[in-house]
């Protein structure tokens, strides 16, 4: 533990970041991200067990990126979703400093995007058996059953957008639901602006996802919106040969192609 | 609030038989935003052009839908009707009611209700239609050509007596091409040097037409109008303008043994050589892989000898950048490996040669000035088998496709043989004769009836030496497949057509697609047959697929035309239906975040980067920019555009939503 | 080293000689070859032009006894029986149905599994790196190599050397010091199973192949199929009645060949079986000049490739 | 999208052939390489690539006259059409497949006797003791074709050299051998 | 009850299917009128909200058509389309949105005659399917307040 606040001091101490993005206690024996900006308040970052949050969101929003120069405490999910930030050009290599937190609590600094990829490619990128599991529960069902269990699902949803504000792929400073010529979202929070809304998302996060599942944790009324995204990474997977996050300079699975996709659909 | 005119076309009896017009008009008329609406017998006609005009006036229409016909068909006729009134014609639309519906459904209501939909659909896409002018591009009025053969000569020669700036890029030490390699040339038999020489030496002489020869393109950027080129001259160890190719060096070097390209390794050349006797430009290069002082750091005798001082041994490759208007692909053909059919023994035994070959042997400047002789022993054969099809028409081991020359060009040997060698037998294994063109047929017949040539159906099997002869066995199809047998003095294999080793590197490098067999491809296989899918790019010759010279000299010509026709204007007008990225005020300067993943779904490589930068020049922003010269609007970036920041005129977010919504909410 | 062996019914009776020195040359290389227990016959061409199926269970039985035995690589120097064996293990290894249908046919279990090497595959594999230092007499004769339609046809699916103008048994053939020359008939045909029925037929076939060699001053003609050799070699009256010459050029296996090499006795060989006497001049152990080979060699695997 | 080139159609001729041998007889567009390397074409009343033309046609009376022909009797298996076609029809499956048709329709051409009966002869002493027996298989084509002149020539030297065997070699099981033939006996009716 | 008239709207692509739905005009080949057509210039253009939108409009059927493989006008538009509808099919499906109503198919400017099977067939798939009421359903409701929002 002292180790990361001796390493963040130093960092802010020579410069070398101006802003550090890790845990610290919350109200509530919750978990909240800190933004260090000076050795002295170092001393409040914590990495405990319960620190999975993906952080590597903050490192576009505008207001962190004035501060200067980024330090991030990334976990495995942070450095894929670092990488297919990089592969969409938001992120460059070595302008952020990444301290890599592994579940153990050791911490690596990871100095280029190279180091990144090589130790994505030691990890498990997959989604866990349970989701896996809740996936193949819904695949199973009629689709008038899934039909059903998603509106059950959606009628929760209050459209907060807090799904799409802790998702690091949402970085859009104008998503298509502020778009209003034409008005492709309904604004209102009535079913079919909900299922449009989520449809969207879920399609836009295709082949991007890279299944940190913060949408599903910020999502206050609890609906498991990871699996609308989870479930596509198997096909893309299988289908196009690609997943998410694994390299800073991946072609996005559909925005390329081969001659010979296979599909069985298309008479 | 819009004023929108529409005109529902009678078409005859074509659309009025199932659908009922005035009733299609009525409604119409009474839809939010139609101004004026109105229904006539025919409304492509001049009376019904005026109509329309006249209402356009009249009523100061903002809009007009036409329903009448496929606007693939008469869309062009209804918008120049609408400009001519004053109307952009781009806010001018048309249902389609008669291909799609009175064409295709019964006389009922049913039909005249989809034909009143079909109406609103395009009434509603109208009112977000944007009055739209086509795009101006600049045009740098020089042709760049690819390849000196007989289509990049053609080719040439027509630009640059247009008038306009030509450069010339040949990878060979001189222009020409394989028709220089040609001794006499079919249906007229007259010398192919003959014929060409003249134009290799006006390519060199006009004013208008810059040779780069022994050189190659190294990169293409830009776009049609604004191409920016780069090009690689490969040293020549020789300084051009001091040499006055008197020829002495090739004389005097020491290195005399190396296969002659030129002569298909019937012959041999220096070091320091010039590729033929007729070459253009006369003046030799230095083949660094073979030349004693590159190899062994001494000798230097054509140093010594030349008179003017002209080699220089420490020269370097040379890129030369150039800006063209146009390029025309014109890089030939090459013929298949022959060792693909061993059991033909190419390679194996001397006397079995292809076709190119035996064009050396009957030239009159070939390694035996023009007399038939083989090459084992110098011996002039008394029976020469010629087989067709070595290569063509053979999915197992060579191409799938037909050659297209290898007939005419088998026969033009078989007769030269025979008029060189008056006692000769020439022997022609082929399995059709494919002989359609101008005289062709009548050549064809001239070998078999005039010069008695031996035409048996078959394919062969395989040749092998016997004490001196070449047993050729094949069977002959049209006497029950019964096998035959020749002892032959020498073969002639007609080995495929196929494109150039080079060919897929060069498409790559300069963005044109290319077939499965690395032939360049056309944009339209009749309509456009001598663009490519790339603005600005054409093609001559046998890059796109084998032909002879009277098809490659009119291709050629075709794409000068084309050229010509771009060079016509400073400005390039094109449709305006493009894409476009939104802009905005700052901070904010568009919605685009530049996630670029539109820039790999573009065909065209038309999306490029555009970076805002603030008073310091410190780049705040990098934003999407669609260059209308290459955008061809399919508008694939659109739909994958998340924030949709881009969009495309003609087909906007907001025209295809509405005729959804009018198209559902009747 | 143990290695699986089926003779096929040629090498017990005809082919003595090409048992006999597969054998002694094996054994010089302390190879163990073990014949397949209770082997039958591979229905040859009989079968496949009279039953499918026949001349699918027939071998398919082999190959199963094969790996009952747990051979995992079979010697078939017959290049006949090796066509037959390495096409059906082919035909069955693609059709699973057929592969049950004929594996209940001959009411046993049969995988597919065993490697099945033609004499010269299996000389390659476990003879050839050791062969040189071994030669204490280099066969330094002009030497035809003669391949036959077996062994390299199909292609596709037997995938052995070049299918026009091989080169292993040329190879080979040097390495035992001889000097294997460049010919037009490797592949012709000598006219197979008609040696019985269609004599007039395999005189004229075979015939040709002896005359070529005999004009390109070959000593002797080397074979690898037992057919090919009682027809080049047992039919020879026939063959030079149909030339109208008297050729006298022997016909030798590759192992007898190899053998000679390594210093077997032509007795341990087998060579006195040969119908058409073996007469080989003794010459002057020299190294043999540089064959003839093919120069511009053509390369037909290049398009399989 | 359209495939077809790939669909096979059972109630044509040559869809039949394709289902039995997988050869697309249509495929052959008369090229003749195959009759030019058949060793055997100039004894054939029809070469190969005249067969694969005459199967082309669809006609019943072509089919007849193959099925009598001496071609598919004098075709030696050497696969030389096969190396050398262009299209890459396996004309040597094509006449294993009509050789069978022509016994099992009993049209086989009177002169093909004697290969015939050399085949039988061979299954025959393959039946009956597993394996061939030469001596017992020249023996047995005698007597079917009552050629008993030919070769008696060589016999006695090939005895000499030993290359005849006196005794046939029994294999243990031959029984199981004959079970193999009468089952496909068996399959055949 | 009178039978229900299956609302179907059709997507297609200007240089192929748009061509190819002429000539079933030109050729006087009869189909199902409950089929409209949009022009795109490429069904690369064709975005998955479209799609979307037509169903909560009250669309029963879909249809998205362009050209075959390697013959896109743009030569790669349709390719980056296939990919997009694989996932986007995908996606429906498991959102449990009846992936039955939605055809997919490659018509060529040739394709006359196959362009009136894919409407006819479409047509009665979708009747046998009946109206969309799963969407009707919340479509109905929620159009009411969409109204105000809707531009203009």
């Amino acid at each position: 533990m002292s180790e990361l606040i001796k390493k963040v001091t130093q960092l802010l101490d020579d410069k070398s970041i101006s802003v550090f993005i890790g845990y610290g206690k919350g109200t509530a024996g919750r978990i909240r991200t800190l933004f260090i900006r000076s050795s002295a308040a170092a001393d409040s970052l914590v990495f405990t067990s319960d620190c999975t949050a993906n952080l590597a969101g903050y490192l576009l929003k505008p207001e962190v990126k004035r501060l200067g120069r980024m330090g991030i405490l990334a976990n495995d999910s942070a450095l894929r979703s670092i990488m297919q930030l990089a592969s969409e050009f938001q992120i460059k290599d070595g302008e952020v400093m990444i301290l890599h937190a592994a579940v153990d609590g050791s911490f690596t600094e990871m100095p280029d995007f190279k180091s990144v990829e090589a130790y994505i490619l030691t990890t498990d990128t997959g989604i866990t058996p349970d989701e896996q599991q809740r996936i193949a529960q819904l695949e199973a069902m009629t689709v008038n059953e899934r039909w059903n269990f998603w509106n059950k699902e959606f009628e929760k949803c209050i459209k907060c957008y807090a799904c799409r504000a802790a998702c690091p792929m949402c970085y859009c400073h104008r998503c298509t639901t502020d778009v209003n010529q034409p008005q492709w979202i309904p604004v209102a929070s009535h079913e079919m602006g909900i299922l449009d809304y989520h449809l969207m998302r879920a399609m836009h996060l295709a082949g991007r996802c890279v299944n940190c599942g913060e949408c599903a944790n910020a999502c206050p009324m609890d609906i498991p919106l990871n699996l609308l995204t989870y479930q596509l990474i198997g096909p893309i997977q299988s289908t196009f040969g690609a997943t998410a996050g694994m390299k800073a300079d991946a072609v996005y699975a559909l925005s390329t192609y081969k001659p010979d996709d296979k599909e069985n659909f298309i008479i | 609030m819009s004023r929108i005119g529409v005109f529902v076309c009678h078409c005859g009896e074509n659309i009025s038989a199932t659908v009922n017009c005035e009733k299609v008009a009525k409604i119409s008329g009474e839809l939010k935003g139609v101004e004026f609406s109105t229904d006539y017998k025919y409304m492509c006609s001049d009376p019904g052009q005026t109509l329309l005009k006249e209402a356009i006036r009249e009523h100061k229409l903002d809009g007009v839908v036409v329903a009448a016909c496929s606007p693939r068909m008469h869309e062009p006729t209804f918008r120049k009707a609408c400009a001519e009134a004053g109307l952009n014609p781009f806010l001018c639309e048309m249902s389609n009611i008669r291909e799609h519906c009175s064409w295709v459904h019964p006389k009922d209501d049913l039909t005249t209700d989809k034909a009143e939909g079909l109406v609103r659909v395009m009434v509603e896409k109208v009112k977000k239609n944007k009055a739209l002018n086509s795009i101006k591009v600049p045009v740098t009025k020089t042709a760049l050509v690819i390849g000196g053969g007989i289509a990049g000569i053609q080719a040439a020669l027509d630009i640059a007596n247009c008038g306009h700036k030509v450069i010339m890029v040949e990878k060979l030490p001189s222009i020409g091409g394989h028709m220089s390699q040609l001794s006499e040339t079919f249906p007229t038999l007259d010398c192919s040097q003959c014929i060409l020489t003249p134009r290799m030496v006006e390519v060199a002489q006009h004013a208008n037409i810059t040779l780069h020869t022994y050189s190659e393109v190294e990169s293409v950027d830009g776009f049609i109008g604004n191409f920016k080129v780069k090009i690689r001259k490969k040293s020549k160890s020789l300084d051009e303008h001091l040499c006055t190719g008197c020829g002495l060096c090739t004389t005097k070097c020491p290195v005399k043994k190396i296969p002659n390209e030129f002569e298909r390794g019937l012959g041999f050349r220096p070091a320091i050589y010039v590729p033929f006797p007729q070459a253009v430009p006369n003046k030799p290069v230095i083949d660094r892989e073979h030349c004693t002082y590159y190899i062994k750091g001494k000798c230097k005798v054509c140093e010594i000898v030349c008179p003017t001082k002209a080699i220089r041994f420490d020269q370097e490759d040379e890129i030369v950048e150039v800006d063209a208007g146009a390029i025309v692909l014109a890089t030939g053909f090459d013929v298949l490996k022959t060792d693909y059919f061993p059991e033909y023994g190419y390679g194996k035994y001397k006397d079995v040669i292809d076709g190119l070959q035996f064009e050396r042997l009957a030239s009159a400047s070939g390694p035996t000035n023009g007399e038939i002789r083989r090459p084992s022993d110098g011996q002039v054969p008394k029976k020469i088998v010629f087989v067709a099809c070595a290569g063509s028409r053979d999915p197992a081991k060579g191409i799938e496709y037909c050659s297209k020359i290898c007939c005419m060009y088998t026969a033009k040997h078989a007769m030269l043989y025979k008029h060189k060698v008056h006692d000769g037998i020439p022997y022609v294994f082929y399995m059709d004769i494919r002989a359609g063109g101008k005289n062709y047929e009548e050549f064809v017949r001239r070998a078999i009836v005039e010069d008695e040539t031996q035409y048996i159906r078959g394919r062969i099997s395989t040749i092998y030496e016997k004490n001196g002869k070449l047993i050729v066995k094949g069977a002959d199809t049209l006497l029950g497949a019964m096998p035959v047998e020749i002892e032959a003095d020498m073969v002639v294999l007609a080995t495929a057509g196929v494109a150039n080793q080079g060919a897929e590197a060069l498409a790559q490098t300069v963005h044109v697609s290319y077939d499965p067999y690395k032939f360049f491809s056309e944009a339209h296989p009749k309509l456009k047959p001598v663009e490519t899918n790339t603005a600005g790019i054409f093609l001559a010759g046998a890059c796109q697929a084998p032909k002879d010279i009277p098809e490659s000299v009119a291709a050629a010509s075709g794409a000068a035309v084309k050229v010509a026709a771009l060079f016509s204007n400073d400005m390039l007008t094109r449709d305006p239906l493009v894409a476009i990225v939104n802009r905005q005020a700052p901070p904010v300067f568009s919605s685009c975040v530049g996630c670029f993943l539109c820039q790999s779904v573009c065909p065209y490589q038309a999306i490029e980067r555009e970076e805002i930068k603030n008073r310091n020049g410190e780049v705040i922003k990098t934003l999407a920019k669609v260059n209308e010269g290459l955008c061809q609007g399919c508008g694939t970036c659109v739909a994958l555009c998340r924030t949709k920041a881009i969009d495309i005129n003609g087909y906007s977010n907001q025209q295809v939503y509405s005729e959804v919504m009018a198209l559902l909410n009747d | 080293m143990k290695i699986g062996l089926y003779p096929g019914c040629s090498m017990k009776g005809g082919a003595q000689e090409y048992q006999e020195s597969v054998a002694a040359l094996a054994k010089v290389f302390d190879i163990e070859l073990v014949e397949i227990p209770d082997w039958n016959c591979c229905g040859a061409t009989a079968a496949h032009n009279m039953n499918k199926e026949l001349s699918l269970s027939l071998p398919a039985r082999i190959l199963a006894l094969a790996e009952k035995e747990g051979l995992s690589d079979i010697v078939v120097p017959c290049a006949a029986c090796y066509n037959r064996l390495s096409l059906v293990q082919h035909e069955l290894a693609a059709d699973a149905s057929l592969k049950a249908k004929v594996s209940s046919i001959i009411d046993m279990k049969y995988e597919g599994t065993s490697g099945i090497l033609n004499i010269i595959q299996f000389i390659d594999k476990y003879i050839a790196e050791r062969f040189e230092e071994k030669v204490v007499k280099p066969f330094n004769y002009n030497a035809a190599c003669y391949y036959g339609c077996l062994l390299v046809r199909p292609h596709n699916i037997l995938k052995f050397d070049r299918v026009e103008d091989p080169e292993s048994m040329d190879i080979l053939v040097r390495k035992a010091g001889g000097n294997a020359i460049d010919w037009a008939f490797k592949t012709e045909c000598c006219g197979a199973g008609l040696s019985v029925s269609r004599t007039d037929t395999v005189a004229r076939l075979s015939g040709k192949i002896m005359e070529d060699a005999s004009d390109r001053k070959a000593e002797v003609v080397v074979v690898a199929c037992p057919m090919c050799h009682s027809n080049l070699d047992m039919r020879r009256p026939e063959i030079n009645k149909y030339l109208g010459e008297d050729i006298k050029i022997p016909v030798l296996y590759i192992s007898q060949v190899m053998g000679l090499a390594v210093g077997l006795d032509a007795k341990t060989l087998g060579l006195n079986r040969h119908m058409t006497e073996v007469r080989l001049a003794e010459k002057p152990v020299k190294v043999a000049e540089e064959p003839v080979a093919p120069k511009k060699v053509a390369n037909a695997q290049k398009l399989e490739a | 999208m359209s495939a077809s080139h790939d669909t096979v159609h059972p109630t044509t001729q040559s869809g039949q052939i394709r289902m039995d041998t997988g050869v697309i007889v249509n495929k052959c567009y008369q090229c003749g390489k195959c009759s030019a390397g058949c060793p055997v074409a100039s004894e054939m009343d029809y070469p190969p690539s005249l067969v694969m033309r005459m199967l082309q046609t669809e006609e019943p009376v072509q089919m007849e006259k193959l099925l009598k022909s001496m071609s598919i009797w004098l075709c030696v298996s050497c696969e030389m059409c096969l190396t050398r076609c262009p299209m890459e029809i396996d004309i040597p499956a094509l006449m294993d497949h009509l050789r069978q048709k022509s016994l099992s329709a009993k049209k086989t051409n009177p002169q093909a006797r004697k290969i015939i009966s050399f085949h039988k002869s061979f299954l025959d002493s393959i039946n009956y003791t597993g394996r061939l027996y030469e001596m017992g298989l020249i023996v047995d084509y005698k007597m079917r074709t009552g050629a008993m002149i030919q070769d008696v020539a060589i016999a006695p030297k090939m005895f000499v050299k030993g290359k005849l065997n006196p005794v046939p070699e029994i294999i243990k099981g031959r029984k199981k051998i004959a079970a193999i033939f009468n089952r496909i006996h068996k399959e055949g009716k | 009850m009178q039978e229900f008239e299956p609302k179907i709207v059709a997507f297609v692509c200007n240089w192929c299917t748009y061509a190819g739905a002429d000539l079933t005009g030109t050729s006087r080949i009869k189909y199902a009128a409950n089929v409209k057509i949009i022009r795109f210039p490429c069904t690369g253009r064709i975005d998955f909200m479209i799609l979307m939108k037509a169903f909560e409009n009250g669309a029963d059927g879909i249809i998205v058509s362009g050209c075959h493989p390697n013959d896109c006008h743009y030569s790669t538009g349709n390719f980056h389309a296939r990919r997009r509808w694989i996932v986007f099919r995908n996606l429906m499906n498991f959102s449990g949105i009846e992936t039955d109503r939605i055809q997919f198919s490659w018509v060529s400017a040739a394709e006359g005659f196959k362009w009136a099977d894919v409407v006819n067939n479409t047509v009665a798939k979708v009747r046998e399917l009946g109206p969309y009421e799963n969407y009707r359903k919340i479509a109905v409701s929620s159009l009411f307040s969409a109204e105000g929002t809707n531009n203009e």
